[in-house]
């Protein structure tokens, strides 16, 4: 430890995950893994590898491809004690258990009058980018945030993942943890200790005077690359990760707006009704005085994500297109 | 096999059916003269499955039931004044007036909910069931759900993932017939719904879900089977609702005759445990007068509480959202 | 038929949906309708009723309760060259088949390479306002109009039913109709011949000067009755009624917004992340320097739907709420 | 039995599965250098099964696929140079490079499409065979999908729907052992999932899916039961993948023994197919040789035809999303 302290340790977010989900497990007794292919193989991405040799068989459990069970089970264990981490391998696959998840898991403590806990973290890997095609590159948190009762998180870094992950383990609430598979093999500094990052809270990752650029999961990098592109056009950008959509921290980003005056969001969720619509409402509600310009928006275009990487590359968001759009929106 | 159990026990079942018949009767007419607001799906007639299988829960069994529950919570133990509230939406209903007939629940008493959703009960019994043997306890699960449920793959997948794991829990499948309108015949091309066990690698029964001992003992079975740590079972119990799928009258369709309804009747499982009783002069007709009575009379102060119980506050609609 | 046009024929909302159907079978040889109890029942809120002794039970079919056995038959019966009327008895049940809807309905004509078209019609109940609480009572077409491939209307008149059943039918495309329970009994004239509401045009339910309110089903009654008592404040208020909410008629709203200067969406929905949000975002970026208030959003508070009436009557939007938030946001 | 195959039969039977088998063995080399994107799920070991049902269907009869539905595709009668240029994202390609691998399809063979999505198949195809039949059709459709997908609810609506109205289908189940690395001793606690196919009112069927001529036999027999509107059957297929879930080394995991593959490859259902027909004297050595040189110079001149082939212009990213 003391060592780690000296020279911080570097991790990629795969291995940050891991470490969050262990840390978990350390601190919480009545905590286990559940889902397909995530103990003998560790998941098809690697990130709960070694956890069943740490912890055994009674913690992790793989299960047969069944979404609506999986979760139903999450559901019914948590409202009975247990504070289970249900993986979901793909999100594109939450239409197979959408509704244990909205009208089960979201809903039971309200419809209880308040007489059922359900502390479940959900993991799912989201994200377009690796010729996956339509069905194993979808970001839909949109459809979470719509949902009374669950609360939703996209870290973009793995010191996020850790914490975030650590942070809706300790939540007596359904938290969803959307990861990016484009981002697994990033590196950064993941502290040994556990450490939380509160819900709810967002980070100005980039400090700005005269332009707030909300971004979200892998938006984040491509925000910062855009921050750096637009000083050529005497834009400082302040760039802000919400981390944490639902809830969502409205109060930091409405005051950077008031701050910098002119704002632009982006996901890389499908733009039409994406979360972007929401955050760019509330922005203009809360700060229309302030504002020189529309709220501007980037997202994926209105299309299924298609295979060829010769489409797709045209179909992620990405710093180019933030530039364009800040430009289209300002005249520059 | 009768030989088994024990008179006390056949007054316990006849108790809980009764106290099942009794609320069940009053809450359709309440909801029929339009004190009691939204759907009512009345429990008369298949009595005899919930008191069969409840008599073998503790507190600490957890059961699942389903948009027909009030008898599944009455047979685990439910009282009747909260019961009511709830149904009138009421604040000092089980569920604050948030949740209703469809939802009513008391977590207190193991009971996870009625649902309003076809099927939603399986999949959390069998992670009540995890859980019980997670956290190292001997307690089981129970999932009542219907026949037309049995079409769902919410059902598939926790009967499938109960069997993988051997979980401590009974799939009690409540087989009256119908799915709302729609006979079994049209809704699956199979008769017993207990045929689809061999599927998941557990023993599937049948049991006359109008005999109320014949539902214990099967019970019985299933359950201590679950508790000894040898997995599910998939309980088939053949039954009938006396009224329409929702209300009393429902929407007045025809898609049962009279004479099938009729048929049934005679097999009225009170009346059938009645009988029993007197022949085994364990309970004359009228000492079982005399517990309708009683009953009837609980029934009515609970209805007085309820009707008499404060509407929730306004600002109640935020509050239980999140924990 | 001569009478019929002499004196206008007037249905309630729920014949109009039967009239509707009824035509698009008559039109539509390889047409049918499958659902939970719609034949021989005629769905529990009779809206089917008649047509299994008009059309025989060739064109009518009862199913098990398997919302995605019946959705995914819908998507391969129209692939292979019918044109199913599926029908989704509340639209609660959408996370049953959220699956078939989303990543194969939807997508299957672009995965396909445009090879494949998606003739489906699906009809489902959506509102609350019965009593029938969280389960029972939700509006979740945000979820929808986020998937790229599908259409969804919104009647919320017994005209409109009618004309937006038989266009999205007519659609070769995956449209869903969105029906609201609490306007089964409302009647309105519904002529006896066939008549298509076009995909995509908004209504203009009442025009006004200064103020434009978009309203969806049943918020338009609401929001038609908000604009009597605004008069009083010297606000004569524009009513649009999108009728369609994918593809949405951006440009009818944004005209009126440009010519009124205000706007305010309300919808049944939640208000967090529902649809509301895309329209109130298009609006100040297409309308931003003609706007002298923020676009103000109506929806459902963030809760699940509550049982008791008591609950339920703050639950739902209505024009004295409309007229509330008008009032807040031009500070009157 | 076997005295109904003609000479002629077995050899389209082996035609198919030799281009299948060389099909995939090349597309796994192309996939590991890196010169086919995304993620390949390699046939290879299962080709009895898809050549062994598709013998019997024409263009109008349907099948739908899975994740790994390339043998599908080509047993179903499909292009070298179209399916190669789809897997390299090409705009000459089934699907204009919008789908890929995991969404090939081709409307036109009556090929519904791979799915990404585990138990997708199931319900798309009873939609099918309610088509065939609702158009006053004999045509019948055809679901493959794997032992894992047998526990999703889609499965399940699926056959009880195809149960309950008798529809043209056979349920193709290749029961590889597996779920990606989860043995089937990990996911069911079943056998057979033939066995569930008394839950649906079907007729289940187990077969030797490393035998051609067994899978032919079984598979014309539910067919034609099917045509003859007799109903579904549950077709179960004993078979094996010869490489990794994904791609030909894939995670290189450590899920199943060197020796249990090796066991299997011993019964490579082309080498026991080749067995027979020399053995028959029907194709000799030598003939065999020649149709897989044949059908490699195909494989070479469709590879070919991929990589000299356009990709999509940017413009296709919207077109094609609606009709
Ligand atoms: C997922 C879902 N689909 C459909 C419904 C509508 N519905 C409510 S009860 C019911 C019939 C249920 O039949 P069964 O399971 O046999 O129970 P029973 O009503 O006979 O007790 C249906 C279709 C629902 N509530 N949930
Ligand atoms: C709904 C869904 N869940 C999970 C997955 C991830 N996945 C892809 S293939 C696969 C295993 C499928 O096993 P099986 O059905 O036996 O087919 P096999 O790969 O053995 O041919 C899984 C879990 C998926 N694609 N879709
Ligand atoms: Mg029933
Ligand atoms: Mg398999």
């Amino acid at each position: 430890m003391a060592e780690a302290q000296a020279a911080p340790r570097k991790l990629p977010y795969v291995a940050a995950i891991t470490d969050g989900v262990r840390q978990v497990l350390k601190e919480q007794e009545n905590a286990f893994v559940i889902g397909e292919d995530v103990a003998g193989a560790g998941s098809v991405y690697g990130y709960y590898k070694g956890l069943l040799e740490e912890f055994g068989p009674e913690r992790i459990y793989d299960t047969p491809i069944s979404e609506e069970g999986i979760m139903g089970l999450g559901a019914g264990a948590a409202a009975t004690g247990c504070r289970p981490i249900v993986d979901l391998m793909f999100m594109d696959f939450i239409g197979e258990c959408m509704d244990e998840i909205a009208n089960q898991l979201a809903k039971m403590r309200y419809m209880f009058g308040g007489h059922a806990r359900l502390p479940v973290t959900v993991l799912t890997m989201a994200g377009a980018g690796a010729s996956l095609a339509a069905q194993h590159s979808q970001s839909l948190e949109a459809w979470l945030c719509h949902v009374p009762g669950l609360k939703v998180v996209m870290p973009s870094t793995p010191y996020d993942a850790k914490g975030l992950i650590i942070a809706a383990a300790r939540d007596d609430n359904p938290v969803f943890v959307v990861l990016n598979k484009t981002m697994l093999a990033m590196t950064g500094e993941v502290p040994e200790e556990a450490y939380e990052i509160p819900l709810g809270e967002a980070n100005v990752v980039r400090t700005g005077r005269n332009y707030t650029i909300v971004a979200t999961s892998r938006m984040v990098h491509e925000a910062l690359k855009a921050a750096e592109q637009l000083k050529a056009f005497d834009i400082d950008a302040e760039v802000i990760d919400p981390r944490t959509l639902q809830p969502f921290d409205t109060g930091t980003v409405v005051a950077s707006v008031k701050k910098t005056h002119r704002a632009l969001v982006v996901h890389e969720a499908v733009r039409t009704g994406g979360l972007g619509a929401e955050i760019a409402a509330c922005i203009q509600e809360e700060a229309f005085d302030y504002l020189d310009a529309p709220v501007a928006r980037v997202g994926a275009p209105f299309s299924p994500v298609p295979f060829s990487p010769a489409l797709e590359a045209h179909y992620v968001p990405n710093a180019e297109r933030i530039v364009a759009e800040v430009r289209k929106q300002l005249g520059l | 096999m009768t030989a088994q159990i024990s008179d006390q026990t056949l007054l316990d079942l006849h108790h809980r059916m009764v106290r099942i018949r009794i609320f069940e009767e009053t809450a359709g007419k309440l909801m029929e003269d339009g004190k009691i607001p939204g759907a009512l799906h009345l429990y008369v007639g298949q009595e005899a499955v919930a008191a069969g299988v409840m008599v073998h829960l503790g507190n600490d069994d957890w059961i699942t039931s389903t948009h027909r529950g009030h008898g599944h919570l009455i047979a685990k133990g439910g009282a009747f004044d909260r019961m009511f509230a709830e149904l009138y939406g009421k604040a000092t209903g089980y569920c604050k007036g948030k949740g209703g007939s469809m939802h009513i629940c008391a977590m207190e008493l193991g009971m996870l909910g009625a649902n309003g959703i076809v099927g939603g009960g399986p999949p959390l019994a069998v992670g009540a069931a995890f859980s019980s043997r997670f956290r190292k306890t001997s307690n089981v699960a129970c999932t009542f759900f219907g026949d037309g449920a049995s079409n769902e793959g919410a059902f598939h997948e926790a009967a499938n993932m109960a069997g993988l794991y051997k979980l401590p829990v009974v799939f009690v499948c409540e087989n009256n017939g119908f799915g709302e309108y729609t006979a079994q015949a049209n809704h699956q091309a199979i008769v017993d719904v207990a045929d689809r066990a061999a599927g998941y690698g557990m023993p599937g029964v049948v049991v006359d879900g109008m005999d109320a001992v014949a539902v214990y003992e099967a019970a019985g079975e299933a359950i201590e089977r679950a508790r000894r740590g040898e997995g599910p079972t998939l309980l088939e119990c053949k039954t009938y609702r006396f009224y329409d799928h929702v209300g009393v009258r429902g929407m007045g369709l025809s898609y049962r005759s009279d004479d099938e309804v009729a048929r049934w009747k005679e097999r009225d499982p009170i009346k059938l445990l009645e009988a029993r009783l007197a022949e085994h002069e364990i309970l004359s007709p009228d000492q079982a007068r005399a517990v309708h009575d009683e009953v009837t009379r609980e029934v009515e102060q609970a209805v007085a509480y309820a009707e008499s119980s404060p509407l929730p506050e306004p600002d109640a609609l935020l509050e239980d959202v999140y924990a």
